[in-house]
């Protein structure tokens, strides 16, 4: 008989103590914040939405090997020697590939960093930037490249031209060194 | 008589018909996608079949086909919730094959970390406990304190909760300079929080009244399903990973491995399961606070290590002490920068296993609270 | 026609129909449902005569109690979810013999309410009913009373003890 | 033409009276349930340490308006497999019987829509009503959760009634009348004659003053059973239920649910003032005492009432089922008798 009194008090006191504890955070300093006008700030080294420098990208793929989603399509031109539009790196030294193509979709990303740690060049990197979503899953999908498609294909075009002119080249000098040799059609 | 047997003999008198319920995998409490199939007695429960799967997303397979460090974004997918300790058993491992010395501010960094996220883990496992018992308050209160160890540990690696921190032969980002009184800071919040969270939820009558005694785990039980973590620990089992087979730098604390004491209700009942999660969060903050203490602030935080990951041939198993349990990954390698085979064993798949045996003869109520007292994470459950 | 005239014909009509729901329904829960209304209806008459205790005595007892338990038996005693909650289809033979009953036992109140010479009074303005029922209840029909209860007692006795299961 | 004469015959003078009456507390009941809905909104937030709604209007007030329009626009869905009229009609079932209740709730000396003497009988009676709605509902969803809460609901509903009943007896016992305008009349006076603290009376009272405090607690645990309200929320408990016999409910139809859940709220708590708060009167004598005063102090009295159990709600964890039962029939039911004996022996020998 006790030990029900006893029972009913302290499931009573127990839960008077809680409310007591409520009671006091109802008068306590409120912790959230008001998003869209208030701002939490974001460590600089946030990992949200990247960021290409294409001044700073010389092409190596090897941010696009480093991805463990296959979220970045790269596609290079070499710079031929002859192309009017010649291009420095941001330090200086002058472009060796032209990127035609450097595409990030943003549906994929898993925000991993590991495509800005496999960066030489440091020319991708994360921003601080989370506020993109979109409601056309296409709006995700990022380009980089500062070329125009007309002057990627200009690339392009010089840069086949430059192979083919490379070819004959070749091949003249072949022939001249060794007349002897068969010809590369009956090869093929 | 316990409570228990007494519903099952008061129940075993009357003739009823069983009704199948199907609790998931959208119901506000099965932690995910987790699907019971629940038979149940009028209130009682007299079987349960969980069914796995919704979350799968094939991560062993998937890792076939991946260079070594491109694994470790998909380990933090695994248990979301505790992805720094998720990495390092798999870091491990690694390290272990390529033979690579990490330099001593790294091990000790690794250790907070991990210790920070596992307090964080135990946090939202305890907070929401308490919600499936129905008390709301304490798991915001949870949530607040979260915020302040995800802080630490976004201005760190970056991200808020999928790390990617560890890296083969080191992390991925130095300390900061305030890192070490926002460290003080929030163990301070922590243990305020535990306090006042054992006077509002955990030693409150009506939980009390609800978790104690439920769900009851004998050691022999949770041993032969290969139950390990608090789920272990609370059945009295003292057993850890952290002191018993020490990796990385553990030999160098001084900490306890709470056990279920059975202060209230009945060794490995819920109560003590979630109770032992409280005392791990002070165990944690203790391990913080002598790291903190002992650790070197200069120094890189990376090893010399090839660009290029090629483990030699052979294989490897390595464990850690996860915040749920035992993490171990099992690596085949054929000697290229892939792996051959990687097999990871996963606590709260194991822990999970152990439902049925344990939930059978309760109240419907209490099949959830056992279920949230498990602890358990859909994406390492289902991987 | 005033307002009670009015209302005394609302309800009676919602008694009745729902009454013809009760016994007409082949869902027997659609039925218990009915009975619901059919029991309001008959408070409300209540009201009307101003016996307000008694009133909202039938709504706590009948619906609050009686009916509760009813459909409580119903959901419990039937699968819930599957099999049908209907009663079977009536006989002809049943239904014309009910019919015949019905209409002999109607002819037989009608033709005796209307034979009948009613003693007629100025009916008293009643203030509270409450106290007149309870010093009723415990001097004048103290026996009917205690009796009443004992038989709802031994009822208690036998239900607990048909619905305890046999040792075996 | 003829039909509208007949109206007037039918209602004559009074038409404006009744429409009032009527109307006044149904007014009051909507107005009601949106500050109360605020207010759950806004002191959940607080006790959480969180700010609540703030983007609708000042500080968030006009957050339940915008929560009711867009329950209004919500598609009404009736699930297939559900019994249509039941399901359909169980909402307002629950809703009438809540606001039913609100026809003999003294809201002051001169305002009460019906003042009729076995008011607080009636209430009781009433809330039976509430309980065949969420039979109905639960049922006709035809979904396991919502049979399961409901099935908890009456249970529960039935065993609290009798502590509560039984509080509220002592009540009647110490004030010899079941009117709820005459229990409020009786503790006219400062706020020790409230029957709180035993009523009025000679110093003799404080042998009752501890019964009649333990009956308002009593009574209190068991209104927040009776409407559901966490420690006792097992009908709707989500963790459990999903949401309990109002599972398949949405729209329209769930916001007559959530009204009638926060009427039941202000019916409890309008009780609780009346028999043990003393009703409409002034707390301290003459001061701000009469019929206008009257409505601010029964409202005010009713919504700290109402604050409780919202505090409460946001405190404690929720019981089990067989816990419920326990503490209502082998706690609260004792525990009532008892302070019923004592009342009663008290008055007999006064």
């Amino acid at each position: 008989m006790l030990t029900y009194f006893k029972n009913i008090w302290i499931g009573f006191y127990s839960a008077l103590v809680g409310m007591k504890i409520t009671w006091k955070h109802i008068f306590a300093k409120k912790v959230t914040i008001q998003y869209p006008d208030e701002r939490f700030p974001l460590p600089s080294n946030a990992r949200n939405r990247l960021q290409l420098m294409p001044a700073r990208c010389t092409g190596c793929t090897l941010c696009v090997a480093a991805c463990p989603v296959n979220c970045i399509t790269l596609e290079t031109v070499r710079v031929v020697p002859d192309d009017p539009h010649q291009e420095l790196y941001e330090n200086g030294t002058p472009r060796k590939m032209w990127v035609t193509r450097y595409e990030m979709d943003f549906a994929k990303c898993c925000f991993c960093g590991l495509c800005v740690a496999a960066c030489p060049s440091d020319a991708i990197h994360h921003t601080t930037d989370f506020e993109y979503s979109s409601l056309d899953r296409s709006h995700l999908y990022y380009k980089f490249q500062t070329l125009t498609p007309e002057q990627a294909e200009e690339k392009k075009r010089l840069f086949a031209e430059f192979k083919a002119r490379e070819a004959r080249e070749k091949e003249a000098k072949a022939q001249a060194a060794k007349p002897d040799a068969p010809r590369p059609e009956a090869e093929v | 008589m316990s409570e228990k047997k007494k519903i099952d003999i008061e129940y075993s008198q009357l003739d009823s018909e069983r009704m199948r319920i199907n609790v998931g995998p959208q119901h506000p409490s099965t932690h995910g996608v987790l699907r019971l199939e629940v038979e149940v007695d009028g209130e009682i429960v007299t079987d349960v079949v969980p069914h796995l799967g919704y979350l799968h997303r094939s991560f062993e397979k998937h890792c076939e086909y991946m260079t070594y460090p491109q694994i470790i974004p998909y380990i933090d997918r695994m248990d979301y919730i505790s992805a720094m300790n998720n990495e390092w058993p798999y870091v491990m491992a690694l390290e272990k094959m390529l033979d690579v010395k990490v330099p001593e501010k790294v091990e000790y960094l690794r250790v907070i970390v991990a210790e920070l996220n596992r307090i964080a883990n135990h946090q939202i496992a305890v907070a929401t406990f308490g919600l499936d018992a129905g008390a709301f308050t304490p798991f915001l209160f949870y949530f607040r304190d979260r915020e302040y160890i995800i802080w630490i540990l976004e201005k760190l690696s970056g991200a808020r909760l999928l790390y990617n921190y560890f890296r083969v032969g080191g992390v991925a980002g130095d300390v900061y300079p305030t890192f070490k009184e926002e460290c003080h800071d929030v163990i301070a919040k922590v243990r305020k929080t535990n306090a006042e969270v054992m006077n509002l939820l955990i030693h409150n009558n009506i939980f009390i009244k609800r978790t104690a005694g439920v769900g009851i785990l004998t050691p022999d039980v949770a041993i032969n399903y290969g139950c390990s973590g608090p789920v272990l620990r609370g059945s009295g089992m003292a057993h850890d990973l952290r002191r018993d087979e020490p990796y990385s730098i553990y030999d160098r604390f001084d900490f306890d491995i709470p056990v279920g004491k059975g202060e209230v209700g009945v060794v490995g009942d819920c109560w003590n399961r979630n109770m032992v999660r409280m005392h791990e969060m002070e165990q944690s903050c203790r391990i913080i606070e002598q790291a903190l203490e002992q650790m070197p602030m200069e120094g890189d935080v990376t090893a010399a290590i090839p660009k290029r990951i090629k483990l030699p041939k052979g294989e490897i198993y390595s464990r850690a002490e996860n915040p749920k349990g035992e993490l171990g990954f099992y690596i085949v390698s054929n000697g290229t920068d892939k792996p051959e085979r990687l097999k990871a064993r996963g606590p709260s798949f194991v822990n999970l296993s152990v439902i049925p045996e344990i939930s059978k003869g309760y109240m419907f109520a209490d099949l959830i609270l056992i279920l949230g007292s498990i602890d358990i994470v859909l994406g390492e459950v289902d991987r | 026609m005033n307002l009670v005239t009015l209302a005394f014909y609302f309800f009676a009509v919602l008694t009745l129909a729902f009454a013809a729901v009760v016994v007409f329904s082949r869902n027997i829960l659609h039925a218990a449902f009915a009975l619901l209304f059919t029991f309001f209806g008959v408070a409300s008459m209540y009201v009307l005569l101003q016996a307000d205790f008694l009133a909202i005595s039938q709504i706590m007892i009948y619906i609050g109690g009686i009916l509760i338990l009813i459909i409580f038996g119903v959901i419990l005693t039937t699968n819930i979810t599957g099999v049908e909650v209907k009663s079977d289809k009536t006989g002809r033979l049943q239904l014309v013999s009910a019919g015949i009953a019905t209409l002999l036992l109607a002819a037989t109140l009608i033709g005796v309410m209307t034979t009948t010479q009613w003693n007629t009074a100025e009916v008293p303005a009643v203030d509270a009913t409450a106290e007149a029922i309870g010093t009723g209840m415990l001097t004048r029909y103290l026996l009917a009373f205690e009796t009443a209860s004992m038989l709802l007692l031994i009822a208690i006795v036998g239900a607990a003890f048909i619905a305890r299961k046999k040792p075996v | 033409m003829q039909s509208t004469n007949f109206i007037w015959d039918l209602f004559g003078v009074n038409l404006l009276t009744v429409v009032a009456v009527v109307a006044l507390p149904l007014g009051f009941v909507l107005i009601y349930a949106l500050v109360a809905i605020l207010a759950e909104l806004k002191i959940s937030a607080w006790i959480q340490e969180r700010l609540g709604p703030m983007r609708t209007g000042p500080y968030g007030i006009l957050q339940p308006v915008a929560e009711v329009i867009k329950l209004l626009q919500k598609e009404d869905i009736t699930p297939d497999a559900s019994s249509k009229l039941l399901y359909n009609l169980a909402p307002f079932i629950i809703f009438s019987g809540a606001y039913a209740a609100f026809a003999v709730i003294p809201f002051s000396s001169a305002f009460m829509p019906a003042n009729i003497n076995v008011g607080l009988f009636y209430v009781f009676a009433i809330g039976s009503i509430s309980a065949m709605g969420i039979v109905m509902g639960g049922w006709a969803s035809s979904n396991k959760y919502s049979l399961m809460g409901a099935m908890r609901s009456v249970s529960q509903l039935i065993s609290y009634e009798i502590p509560a009943a039984m509080a509220v007896l002592s009540i009647v016992v110490l004030s010899s009348s079941m009117n709820m305008q005459e229990i409020s009349h009786a503790q006219t006076g400062y706020f020790w004659d409230w029957y709180l603290f035993g009523g009025p009376g000679s110093w003799t009272k404080v042998f009752i003053i501890p019964f009649t405090i333990t009956l308002a607690i009593a009574y209190f645990i068991a209104s927040l059973a009776e409407t559901n309200r966490v420690p006792f929320d097992i009908p709707e408990g989500e963790s459990e239920l999903v949401a309990g016999f109002h599972t398949e409910y949405g729209g329209i139809k769930f916001a007559m649910f959530y009204f009638a859940e926060y009427a039941n709220m202000f019916v409890v708590s309008a009780i609780f003032t009346t028999i043990f708060l003393g009703g409409w009167n002034s707390p301290f004598g003459e001061f701000l005492q009469g019929p206008g005063w009257g409505v601010m102090w029964f409202i005010l009295k009713s919504f700290s009432i109402v604050f409780v159990q919202i505090w409460v709600r946001w405190t404690l964890p929720r019981f089990r089922v067989d816990q419920l039962m326990y503490l209502g029939w082998k706690v609260l039911l004792p525990v009532s008798f008892i302070c019923f004996f004592a009342i009663s022996l008290f008055v007999m020998f006064k």
